[in-house]
């Protein structure tokens, strides 16, 4: 079990904010990792760094051993990182078909046929139990399927590690469920290293190998679920959150 | 030597009207992330109201001067209301909207006033000596101070009081302006409106030295944007230093080079600018 | 779906295809720019032809019918006078075609009346090809570029004995063409020149003046049309060029604007411009005419001379269709060919021998007149001059 | 392409292969203009319509078109198709070389250097006369020996079927695709593994070689070439045409090119009105109705049919 990605003392900031300081993180292969903090703790502005979207002013980011640290997000993508978004982005005048397709062209590989692709969105489609919606717009989908289609196109870019922000947010329990089963059978068919940002936090403890825990854009804590949940300095985080 | 002190005189006067001319438009986009292409034609509506509240009107100068661009303000203002703030978040209709509002300023300018070359009365007529060495405008040189002034208020505005440091938090961070209680919605059309009202005093100010016309908007507008992408969209500073390269380099070229290609010097810059340094000299390197 | 499609394909059709007019009256074309930079000249042509029309309809039109102008719009760029000289000869089937004021609208347009067999003639474009290329529809009765050049600027520059010329052009095709005449004639009369090429849309021109100035001319030949010419004079004033060197506008309207001396001031003092028009030169009782004409329906005295220029073609066209007794095209040109009109600036005749770019060409006399104290006075030619020529120091 | 589309395509060729037979001559050149402004206007679109970028050098690379096909017929006697070929090429290099220089730093940069380009191509067309001829215009041979609106009318009529078949292979095929995507939502697309660079960049090339394309076809109808090809004037008359008839769609260009320029014949004697009246419905349509017609009707359609 090797490292997949480790960041060195990211720190991105804003204006005047610093949204992320010197925070230093590893995945392992096959691990599943919860991210936790309170709102405006820098959890999404780590996945953004993670993904491309923005670059950071000190600190390095490797993938498999590689630097990606300034690399674009279409690069970071080929290399193998997806993610999906804490509110989310299919693209909305486009059929469901179609935004997978998007994943699948992404991977930049010219040697499949059209046809071949087309086949395979139906069968990420399918996945992600939303046959039947091929030709619909995405725009017309409930919420937790615009949830499932943007985690179907991201699949579709056959990625190692999945960032995946909030997707149980918004949903009701018989719903998360079916959300918690879809993550595990990526994770022990497709083998895929998941990181994930959470709010629900009895699914997140129960699922997780482990917690990385974001305060004011620095790591307070870092463990087994169960340490994470014991934690003073965490448990006054989340306090000083539900004061304000 | 006369005559170089001349051009490099000439080129910092033209320098400065360049940036107050510019201005309005470096202030929209760094607040807004909106180009103004109806800039120009804003700017040739003030010379036409400074001109006919004077002359038609019989409304003093000094009345009529104020007078002009506060009407420009208030079109601006309008404008955004109707036409600019459905278009937030969709930079593609932004540009295409006040492209096509150019094109219908400049035509109805046409309609309204004429095909004629308008100005406003000169403040003062004739000529300097300076040094003894070469003529010089007595009305350039007033209006140089006067946009002095202008651009000396603006700075004032922008980064002492209450609205410039709204301004500044939204142009950051629209999100986190929004926490610490900036109304982004009002803020975002008082800045439009100010930025029409700086191009209606560039208009009112520079009316008396080039008279307007109704097809003389698009230059205006040109030499904005590229004063703009000079000196860094939505810099202040950049505004001001890009203007004053303009000027002077429009001048030395068109002494020494081409007096036929002086307008193309500008967009050489531009060019080269994009190459090597495409967030201008002072903007912000975005990422 | 498909029908309605249809149905709208098929409306469009016919609409178009039905287009035609009721032929009650005789129907001139006319064609410049209503728009773009030069919509000047539009307004006064317009002016021109409604005295023209009036004067002609008053006295009962031609053949028995009303005389009707159509007016189409060229913005001044040649692609656009193509097509509205196309629409005028097979849309609005006109007998014939009168105006233009661009020398490029104009090339184009001869192309297309050569093509359509439409009798044209030109009144202020004043480039030589136009007549040069000597087609067999296409006629001027106006200035042309080597006339204003041989017989007025070059003797003028000579018979005051200037000894230093700077001409400045604009790049426009009447900029280069009236320049590259000027620079032949100045060579042959061993005058030294300087040639300075200016960018049209300019506003500022410091620079280009500080140049003129080292080089220290007695006369600047102002080759730049509309606000640009304003600009250029009261700057030229403000560096101290003028009045110690003199300035020629070249062609002549935008000194005469009611704009001009707002925009330039005092430094309009001493200004020279070519002119075909004077309110105390009246070659012709038509000419007069015209004046009281003017006044009666305007209020106001003429100050464009193109305004007289388009009211002599529309005389000139209807003439010619009285004497043919038809409109037919033939009849039309051989009837222009013999043409012996008095308009308000002589007596027009045509030039028959080919070859030349004088053929079928008419140019009425000149004028070069300068502002002394916000008043024209005519300075050469020495048989109408009313005043001596002013000079700076 | 579905079965009723192509029918509806098919019926229209159809009925475009009558106008000569009862036109007039000068409707046929009506015809024509509005043929090439359907060049124009739906290959704007690709890159405004499908990719949310705007240009404003696209009537100057049509005027690139123009002036390279001209200048090497009139001075070099090249024929014309080879000389349009060349033009076409030119323009897609410079769209390239500009897309690549300012696409990446975002829409906003590539409007305003575009509209410097043209600005620049002005200039120099102007003041480079002994070679341009200035505001004179170039002067250029025709295609064909005898001059026929109706052989003008046909070439267009293919040259124009065939751009269109290839503007809609494009937004059909996997590269529209990632137009699409980039258009709604720059980030995701980004984050899917899309070089949205790369293909804004492409999209700009292609768009600005099918406009030098139209320009060189355009400039051999007129047998005269002047700036006003290249200039701010017919970029106006060509965006209004997309906006209006609806931006984003296939048939949205087309419908504005005909509407437009069959409009400004009607209402040409109120000529110094109709630049005014086009913007003021530009405007309308960009504020009110961004699909255009062409989406009004679809959408009435649709309630009527439905």
């Amino acid at each position: 079990m090797g490292v997949i990605i480790e960041g060195k003392g990211l720190t991105k900031s804003f204006g005047g904010l610093t949204a992320v300081k010197k925070v230093d993180f590893h995945l392992n292969k096959g691990e599943i990792v919860g991210l936790i903090g309170p709102n405006g703790a820098g959890k999404t502005t780590l996945f953004n760094l993670m993904s491309g979207v923005y670059h950071p002013e000190e600190g390095t980011l490797s993938f498999n051993g590689m630097e990606i640290t300034s690399l674009k997000s279409f690069e970071i993508c080929r290399l193998g990182i997806a993610r999906t978004f804490q509110i989310v982005r299919p693209f909305l005048k486009m059929s469901c078909l179609e935004n997978v397709l998007i994943g699948i062209i992404g991977r930049g590989d010219p040697r499949e046929g059209i046809k071949a692709k087309g086949e395979e969105a139906r069968k990420l489609l399918k996945f992600v139990s939303l046959e039947g919606h091929e030709k619909n717009s995405a725009n017309n989908l409930t919420l937790i399927e615009k949830k499932r289609l943007e985690m179907a196109r991201a699949l579709a870019t056959q990625p190692r590690l999945l960032l995946l922000d909030e997707v149980l947010a918004g949903l009701n329990p018989s719903e998360i469920l079916q959300a918690l089963e879809l993550i595990e059978v990526i994770r022990t068919q497709l083998k895929m290293t998941i990181f994930w940002i959470e709010h629900v936090m009895g699914a997140i403890m129960k699922a997780s190998d482990r917690i990385i825990v974001l305060d004011q854009g620095e790591k307070i804590k870092e463990g087994r679920p169960e340490e994470v949940v014991n934690d003073s300095k965490v448990i006054e985080a989340y306090l000083g959150e539900s004061d304000a | 030597m006369s005559e170089l002190l001349m051009y490099l005189t000439n080129g910092i006067v033209i320098g400065v009207i360049n940036a107050i001319s510019a201005i309005g438009v470096s202030l929209i986009v760094g607040i807004m992330k909106v180009v103004n292409f109806a800039h120009g034609e804003l700017y040739i509506f003030a010379g036409y109201f400074s001109y006919h509240l004077s002359v038609s009107l019989g409304v003093p100068p000094l009345l009529a001067m104020p007078l002009s661009i506060f009407l420009i303000f208030l079109i601006g203002i309008g404008m955004e209301r109707t036409l600019i703030r459905p278009t937030y978040g969709d930079e593609m209709y932004s540009l295409i909207i006040t492209f096509v509002l150019s094109i219908v300023l400049q035509n109805a300018a046409l309609l309204i006033f004429g095909p004629y070359p308008q100005k406003p009365p000169n403040w003062v007529t004739g000529a300097m000596n300076i040094f003894g060495l070469y003529h010089y405008g007595n009305q350039r040189i007033l209006s140089f101070f006067i946009s002095i002034g202008v651009l000396l208020s603006i700075f004032y505005l922008i980064k002492r009081t209450w609205f410039g440091k709204s301004i500044r938090a939204i142009s950051q961070d629209r999100e986190m302006a929004a926490l610490v209680g900036v109304d982004h919605l009002k803020v975002n059309m008082l800045a439009f409106g100010l930025g029409a009202a700086l191009a209606g005093a560039a208009g009112v100010v520079l009316s008396p030295i080039f008279p307007v016309t109704p097809s003389g908007s698009s230059s205006v507008s040109l030499n904005a944007f590229i004063v703009v992408v000079l000196g860094g969209m939505g810099s202040l500073k950049g505004c001001v230093v890009g203007g004053l390269i303009l000027g002077i380099l429009e001048n030395l070229g068109a002494a020494y080079i081409s007096t036929m290609y002086r307008h193309i010097f500008g967009f050489i810059i531009l060019i080269l600018v994009l190459v090597f340094r495409p967030w201008g000299l002072f903007g912000q390197k975005t990422q | 779906m498909k029908r309605t499609v249809f149905l709208a394909t098929l409306m469009m059709f016919f609409l178009i295809g039905s287009w035609a007019w009721a032929q009650d009256t005789i129907k001139i074309g006319v064609v410049g720019p209503r728009t773009g930079p030069a919509a000047a000249t539009g307004k006064a042509f317009e002016e021109g032809i409604a005295i023209a029309l009036d004067h002609i309809n008053a006295r009962g039109g031609v053949l028995g019918k009303k005389v009707e102008v159509i007016f189409e719009d060229t913005g001044g760029v040649p692609e656009k006078a193509a097509s509205a000289f196309e629409k005028l000869a097979t849309r609005d089937k006109v007998p014939i075609v009168v105006g233009e004021s661009h020398s490029s609208s104009a090339l184009a347009e001869i192309e297309v009346a050569n093509r359509y067999k439409v009798p044209l003639i030109i009144c202020e474009a004043w480039h030589d090809d136009i007549t040069k290329k000597n087609y067999r529809w296409v006629f001027r009765a106006g200035p042309v570029n080597s006339g204003v050049v041989d017989f007025y600027i070059a003797p003028f520059v000579k018979d005051n004995g200037f000894k230093k010329v700077a001409i400045v052009r604009e790049n426009s095709d009447w900029g280069v063409g009236i320049a590259e005449r000027t620079e032949t004639n100045m060579k042959n009369l061993g005058i030294p020149f300087v040639t300075l090429k200016v960018e049209r849309e300019s506003k500022d021109f410091y620079t280009e003046l500080t140049k003129i100035k080292g080089e220290n001319p007695d006369i600047v030949l102002a080759y730049i049309y509309g606000t640009g010419l304003h600009f250029f004079v009261s700057q030229a004033n403000e560096v101290g060029l003028s009045p110690k060197s003199l300035i020629l506008d070249g062609a002549g309207p935008p000194s005469l604007w009611d704009t001009f001396w707002k925009n330039v001031g005092k430094a309009g003092e001493m200004e020279l411009f070519m002119s075909s028009m004077h309110e105390k030169v009246h070659l012709t009782p038509t000419s007069r005419k015209f004046w009281e004409d003017y006044k009666k329906k305007f209020g106001k005295d003429p100050t464009d001379y193109k305004t007289r220029s388009i009211y002599n073609v529309v005389l000139i066209a209807v003439d010619a269709i009285a004497r043919a007794k038809s409109t037919e095209n033939e009849a039309l040109v051989n009837a222009l060919e013999k043409t012996s009109l008095e308009v308000t600036t002589g007596v027009v005749k045509f030039g028959l021998k080919q070859g030349t770019y004088e053929y079928h060409q008419w140019m009425p006399p000149m004028l070069v007149v300068q502002w002394q104290d916000q008043k024209q006075v005519v300075v050469y030619p020495k048989e109408a001059a009313m005043g001596a020529l002013m000079k700076g120091k | 392409m579905g079965n009723k589309k192509l029918w509806i395509s098919f019926a229209f060729i159809i009925l475009a292969l009558f106008p000569p037979l009862f036109l007039s001559q000068y409707w046929l050149h009506v015809m024509i203009i509005s043929l090439f402004y359907v060049m124009m206007a739906s290959s704007w679109n690709l890159i405004a319509g499908f990719t949310g970028q705007v240009s404003f050098a696209h009537a100057a690379f049509s005027g690139m078109g123009a002036y390279t096909s001209g200048m090497l017929t009139v001075y070099l006697g090249l024929p014309p198709w080879l000389g349009i070929l060349i033009g076409t090429g030119v323009a897609a290099l410079l769209g390239f070389g500009l897309g690549y220089l300012c696409i990446r730093m975002g829409g906003i940069y590539l409007s305003l250097t575009t509209l410097g380009f043209s600005e620049i191509l002005r200039i120099i067309i102007t003041n480079e006369d002994q070679w341009t001829r200035g505001t004179m215009g170039l002067q250029v041979p025709g295609f064909f020996v005898e001059y026929s609106k109706t052989s003008y009318y046909y070439l267009f009529l293919i040259v124009t079927i065939l751009l269109l078949i290839v503007i809609y292979k494009i937004i059909h095929s996997e590269m529209g695709l990632t137009f699409r995507a980039v258009l709604n939502d720059e980030v995701a697309a980004s984050s899917s593994g899309i070089n949205t660079v790369r293909v804004r960049v492409l999209a700009f090339a292609i768009s600005s070689a099918m406009s030098g394309l139209a320009g060189g076809f355009y400039g051999h109808y007129l047998m005269l070439i002047t700036p006003d090809v290249p200039s701010l004037g017919q970029m106006f008359l060509v965006l209004a045409m997309a906006v209006i008839g609806g931006m984003g769609s296939f048939a949205g260009p087309i419908v504005g090119s005909f509407v437009l320029e069959i409009l400004s014949e009607y209402i040409r004697v109120y000529g110094e009105y109709h630049v005014l009246l086009f913007g003021l419905i530009a405007l309308a349509m960009a504020r009110f109705a961004p699909e255009g017609v062409v989406g009004i009707l679809r959408k009435k359609w649709r309630r009527e049919w439905a």
